[in-house]
């Protein structure tokens, strides 16, 4: 752990005061000092954005999807924009757990930030001998990607039935004594279930929404935009049906949930947590304004101090409708 | 071989305002081109380099990709072709607006050998030769920044487009050669019909992909050096989110963060 | 039958010009005159947006939701915009099958699009006595809701299970001999065998989606916005997800499939036939746009035109990916 | 009593041209007020109608409903208020831009009985009084386009403003009676503690939804006509969506096609 968490993890314990309202979150034994982190796959390992925002004030940032093995990653277009959405389909394109921890990681801890290891991968034994080479590292969560919809084998697969959702988390679990959250697919036909299937196999966190599987054309060459046909939707555009999926999740289990999906300003933060969500990623807002997540810290502030909010918690409506 | 450059972290995300974006080019069937000055406080840009730009009142998610035309004193020029929405919005944007721009992103072109270098130098090559600018309508911009910090004695320009020409006012008429597919203005044609790497010590390119595979044939047959500016769809425009690969000899590349200007030897064409 | 549609129908038989494309489909033995149908609940009875735009251009108009008793609709909050996307809360509100039949339906039979009764019920009873009355009237088709998500009881219920589904279709194929078309909801876990289901109990064609449920929080009121707390999200932002839902629907059944879900422009329509649909709706996007509709006949016209395109049928991909 | 006039189906969808949109009013806190002109082809609008606008280069998916404030000669007018996205939008539309409208929507103020009328003359109601014209903040305009078709003798205009007033240069200033919260300007209070329905034939008014209700329980008192302008959320605009419902004594009415003006006795207020 970096001494910029463990200077996060005092300030919970330093009373409230008018001055600087407290934004730090605890989730599964970690504290954050604050609420918003960078979703995996639209934060590279957490230097690319440097220079265009101090990356040090995040709470915490995910890394691309890792994988035990190197990925190349999907072919033809990757990228298709559609109204406040995005497509992607970059089909987990890594260079391996071992090359992250040798050549990404070191950097990745100095920056501040709790460091959060998005975790994939094709079979059970792919995804625990990561989770294995991973728990061995100054990382500080590992986000198990069980809702990837960008890969034919494994990924999203594991996230779609409560089942496969509970064999590969409770194998994870089995090896690695990480703070582990697992990120769910809002494709997954009974999601509630996967949720609760997850806890049961030793998820400390969940975190949703991941993309929604969707599909788009190129009536000019009349084929899919994509090779892989479909490809995952993010952005402004889901936000309402993720927000909706993080208050029936929440409903359902007992564990903190991370919420995201279109969030790009503070009130879209705040609709979260009224939610319910212990703490918001960002992903695609990040894109067309990389200050995007600093803002939502100091507009995530602001609300606080002007409504006389202590903890963010205090905003959740879970139980009340 | 000569590497592109890689330039420092000097970059910023800050609104910028619209002092001027007059349209230079409107053709029935094509979109509109315009030249759009912003004013901008942030760092200095090198040719080559890009900004992802995006007005505050849009109508698209994304920012928008465009090379750097000049940048002087806090004013940054861009030259800017309507494809689709995105493109349309920024032809459209009006004097007083903000808008905000991420940059300067991506490489510049390679540091160019002058006489006495040594870099271009290959077999055959004779030190002496000029440098070969060669762009494809808009992409012109990304070469004509460079052609204003050279001195003129040391390239040719070569520009080519569908019709009428534009933007090609700074460059001195004797350096620059023109062909418009319809022929409206200077040679009937494409430009690779009327260009001869083997007389240029290296050859930049920028333009529409066919141009540039053909291009890049060209000099790999003449064994002249070419480096090509390369169009990708981009997110991020940093690094991050791995969407705007390019295929080369050595695995995949990012456009944004690894270019956009990549040795014309080492990329894989698409089929 | 009006006119309009009888003429229609000869149309149809008429050898292809390169002059005027054939835009007419046949969908369950009624012949549209072109493929674009205004969507239930946002065209009202059909006469509210005449002005604007010529209504009798349109292939057909679906009615707002009937129901045969009348109903209030929803109190509170009604419509919520969202990126690129609306949440509307209204309810079902609609003076009943009775009313609508003496009032409504007389105006809007002689307006030239094809009449769409789209019908709602709260069990399956209703829903057969509804179509029991619709089907003695000059009504072309009738659109069997079961998927609305902003009423308690019935709407929905049906659509989110293949038993329910099956249950209230064959109910209503019992007392009806008009040409029957199913609406889907894109909430539904297994939306292909919800499909299949209601194609087995006898439905001659589906359409959908249906809107998304999804949520929306008052960040100043704290509360949700709409009273339900869950509304329904149509729009184009949903557009690429529903594109998906309709791709595989045509994969999973032999009926024609009427896509909608956002479609704004003509090639978002282009897109619902490379799916393999039979011809679209458009709800949300004639709100800020009533030409909207319009706009799509014309543009498809031109897209046949330029591509040589006999039939838009020609365009599907279905079997190819 | 008064019905509420509802107008013919004259009215279109088209594209207009905005001509001039300038800035009256800016505080701190608060949205700016702008000044839009559009100049439009369509059919003639009448004072209380409205219309549904929107940009072609918006970042908003709907079109927002705004009251006529004049229209003379192909000029639309519109005062607008900034309060959220769309507003906003509409404030800072430039001169040149292209903004769809699609209108006249809605009903207008009833028509209004002269001194020998009959239809407002209710029990102890004295024909010649003056009609009084109530407006708060942004709801002054529909009043504005109908004080600017009436004889200046027949109405009294009370104007209620939390700071500076604005758009009330057109009113003869003996007509007119000013109200500001913090007192900047007129009578230091709220419409309603300067104001008596007593005196006046009927009532119309337009503002706050608490300003009016207020309104509407005096004029119920005093037994004086009352007519209110009200706002909702509104999709279509044109009766089609049910989503703008107000809720009355004789069941749900749609604010966009049944109103937006309502005698005030039929309306039932929100908890
Ligand atoms: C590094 C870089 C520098 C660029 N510099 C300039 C410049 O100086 N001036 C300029 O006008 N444009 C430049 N472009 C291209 C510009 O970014 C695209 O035209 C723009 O993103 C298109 O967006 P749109 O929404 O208008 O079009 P879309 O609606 O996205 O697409 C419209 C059409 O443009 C094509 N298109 C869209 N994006 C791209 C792309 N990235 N590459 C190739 N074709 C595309 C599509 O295939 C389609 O035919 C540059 C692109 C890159 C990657
Ligand atoms: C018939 C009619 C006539 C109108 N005439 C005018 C006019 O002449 N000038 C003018 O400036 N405005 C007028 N309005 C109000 C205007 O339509 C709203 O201010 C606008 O739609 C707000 O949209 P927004 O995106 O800016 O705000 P939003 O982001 O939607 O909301 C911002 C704030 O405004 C409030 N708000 C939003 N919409 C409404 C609404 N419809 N009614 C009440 N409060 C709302 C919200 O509660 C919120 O506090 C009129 C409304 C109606 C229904
Ligand atoms: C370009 C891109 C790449 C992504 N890659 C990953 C990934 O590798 N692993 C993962 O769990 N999620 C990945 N995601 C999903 C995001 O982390 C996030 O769940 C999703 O985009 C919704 O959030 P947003 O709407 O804020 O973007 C990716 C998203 C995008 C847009
Ligand atoms: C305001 C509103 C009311 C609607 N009412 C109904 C309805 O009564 N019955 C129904 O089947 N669908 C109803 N819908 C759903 C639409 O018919 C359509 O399925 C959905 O909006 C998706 O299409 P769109 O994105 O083009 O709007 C309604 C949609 C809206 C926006
Ligand atoms: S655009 Fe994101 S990596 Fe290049
Ligand atoms: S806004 Fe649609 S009915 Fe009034």
């Amino acid at each position: 752990m970096t001494e910029a968490h463990q200077s996060a993890r005092d300030q919970t314990t330093s009373t409230q005061t008018s001055q600087a309202p407290d934004l730090s979150v605890r989730i599964a034994g970690l504290v954050l000092k604050n609420p918003v982190i960078a979703a995996s796959g639209t934060f590279g390992y957490g230097r690319e954005y440097e220079g265009l925002i101090d990356v040090s004030r995040l709470g915490g940032i995910c890394t691309k999807g890792l994988t035990l093995y190197p990925r190349e990653g999907n072919r033809g277009r990757r990228l298709h924009e559609t109204p406040s959405g995005l497509m992607n389909s970059i089909g987990l394109e890594n260079p391996g757990i071992p090359a992250f921890i040798e050549k990404e990681l070191p950097a990745m801890l100095g920056l501040g930030p709790a460091v959060i290891a998005n975790l994939s991968g094709s079979t059970v034994e792919e995804y625990q001998e990561g989770a294995r080479l991973l728990g061995a590292t100054g990382i500080d969560m590992i986000e198990l990607n069980i809702s990837c919809p960008n890969v034919k084998a494994g990924g999203m697969a594991f996230g779609l039935c409560p089942a496969d959702a509970s064999s590969v988390v409770r194998a994870v679990r089995k090896v690695s004594s990480k703070p582990l959250m697992v990120k769910l697919s809002p494709n997954a036909p009974d999601l509630a279930g996967v949720a609760q299937a997850c806890v049961d196999a030793g998820a400390d966190a969940l975190s949703l929404v991941n993309t929604f599987k969707a599909l788009a054309f190129d009536i000019r060459r009349r084929r899919p935009v994509f090779d892989h046909v479909t490809a995952g939707l993010s952005g402004p555009a889901i936000k309402p049906i993720a927000l909706r999926m993080v208050w029936d999740v929440c409903a359902a289990v007992q564990v903190p949930v991370v919420g995201m999906g279109g969030i790009a300003i503070a009130e879209d933060a705040l609709e979260f947590f009224m939610a319910g969500a212990a703490a918001i990623q960002v992903g695609t807002a990040t894109f067309p304004r990389p200050s995007a997540m600093i803002e939502i810290i100091e507009g995530l502030e602001r609300f606080m101090k002007t409504e006389g909010i202590g903890q963010l918690s205090e905003l959740s409506l879970q139980g009340k409708y | 071989m000569a590497e592109t450059a890689h330039c420092s972290h000097d970059r910023a995300f800050l609104p910028g305002t619209i002092i001027a974006n007059p349209v230079i080019y409107e053709a029935k069937g094509e979109g509109a081109v315009s030249v759009l000055k912003v004013s901008w406080d942030g760092p200095e840009s090198k040719p080559g380099q890009f900004f992802m730009l995006r007005l505050v009142r849009s109508g698209v998610l994304l920012g928008r990709p465009i090379s750097v035309l000049d940048h002087q004193k806090g004013i940054l020029s861009f030259l800017v072709a309507e494809r689709g929405a995105g493109s349309r919005e920024l032809v459209q944007g009006r004097p007083g607006e903000t808008i905000e721009l991420a940059g300067p992103l991506g490489n510049t072109w390679p540091s160019m050998p002058d006489s006495t270098g040594a870099s271009a130098s290959g077999p055959g090559s004779a030190v002496t030769k000029p440098l070969a600018l060669v762009g494809g309508g808009i992409g012109i911009a990304p070469l004509l920044f460079l052609s204003k910090i050279m001195d003129s004695a040391d390239f040719r320009f070569f520009a080519g487009f569908r019709s009428r020409p534009y933007g090609l006012e700074s460059l001195p008429s004797q350096n620059l050669t023109v062909a418009t597919e319809d022929g409206s203005a200077g040679h009937r044609g494409r430009i690779p019909d009327f260009f001869n790497p083997a007389e240029y010590r290296a050859v930049y390119a920028c333009g529409p992909a066919p141009m540039l595979r053909r291009i890049a044939e060209d000099c790999a047959k003449a064994a002249v050096p070419c480096f090509i500016s390369l169009e990708e769809r981009m997110a991020c425009g940093v690094g991050a989110c791995l969407g705007c690969t390019v295929r080369t000899k050595q695995g995949n590349r990012r456009c944004c963060a690894d270019g956009p200007i990549f040795p014309a030897e080492e990329v894989l064409f698409d089929d």
